[in-house]
């Protein structure tokens, strides 16, 4: 199995994604990890909470992770995303990818990262003091 | 027809609820886009909205068939 | 402290290094993990030997890491790289960087580990099933 | 002038030893590789030779000082 998709309402381990996608001919491991910022727009963020749509999701992160082991040759794919209340800096995405050639695990990790932030039937909530918005919703 | 809406994030707020059953006079994804607008004009205001059956997106020409189950897909916003 | 350089004889750990670059106002932290190789040119490697100017590799790796934070605003840098003899699969390297958007981070990462790879006086050698040999030496 | 050569990797290979006390007639960093690849002949197929005086990159034109510590930097294969 070269792809590992997950959505978790437990916290993610980036070792668990480096490891898998571990290999004995890998040239090189890029990951991108995502997590909870503090403001939006210089507002104070308190916490997060992410909603999916989960067979879909799950459904679309395959794709990209297919998508990936096909354009970049890809030796191992990890998508992991978390559900739930989020605090400040806890982890809501990984991507870990691996392949023959550094350069290809750098360009696949953002592509992948940029298509699951477009097509992934995720949402977020940023909840703040004074109430609560759902990201990106409004223009 | 009658059609089983499921609604997430944004949708499910401005639904009220997070499954509706409604039996609409609409054969496609954009007519449905349309009455659903029109039915909850918040909808307008969104930045886009697609719709999902079969845990596929599906485009405006995309033909219902009646009772079925069509996801409100409003901006993501994952990662 | 916003940089953390180590060159170690021990295994190096991507939860240590993902940790100390999480910061509650990073839009995004991108890893490189380096990880050696089974082959080379197709002949089969049996292990790795890497060799350091430690002083002046930590003085390269300070610079690398100094240059990260100030063209791509990087909130944290990691940069740490074993040394003495690694078997298949282990981690030579791992570079983290947080910064505030998602597309620096990437960027700063690539960076960091193609200059490390140009500048950074640390010697590898390949151990063959019938001799060894130090690698990028000859033409 | 007298020179306290060190050497890394492939280099210390050629030298035969890690540290290595040399008188040479030269002055700059050039002069020192003239000198060098005229001893030990094998400097001459590496792919590049750099050296490095208190842990800095020293370049062609660089002024030796007696009794300097001069590393011997033969091409670096990190990461």
């Amino acid at each position: 199995m070269r792809i590992d998709i997950k959505i978790s309402k437990d916290v993610l381990d980036p070792k668990i994604c480096s490891d898998f996608v571990s290999h004995p001919s890998t040239g090189g491991i890029a990951l991108f990890i995502g997590t909870v910022r503090n403001s939006t727009n210089n507002k104070k963020v308190l916490r997060l909470e992410f909603e999916a749509y989960e067979s879909m999701a799950v459904s679309e992160m395959k794709k990209i992770a297919k998508a990936v082991v096909e354009k970049w040759d890809a030796q191992r794919v990890v998508i992991h995303h978390r559900v739930g209340v989020l605090d400040i800096e806890e982890i809501a995405v990984i991507i870990a990818v691996s392949t023959p050639h550094r350069k290809a695990a750098f360009e696949a990790c953002e592509f992948a990262i940029d298509t699951l932030k477009q097509v992934v039937p995720i949402w977020k909530k940023e909840i703040f003091e004074d109430g609560e918005v759902w990201v990106a919703a409004h223009p | 027809m009658k059609l089983n809406l499921v609604a997430f994030g944004i949708a499910k707020d401005i639904i009220g609820e997070k499954n509706l059953v409604v039996d609409y006079d609409v054969m496609s994804i954009a007519q449905l886009k349309e009455q659903l607008c029109k039915d909850f004009p918040e909808f307008e205001a969104l930045n886009s909205i697609s719709f999902a059956i079969n845990e596929e997106y599906r485009l405006d020409d995309f033909a219902l068939t009646a009772n079925d189950e069509v996801v409100i897909i409003p901006p993501v916003a994952g990662g």
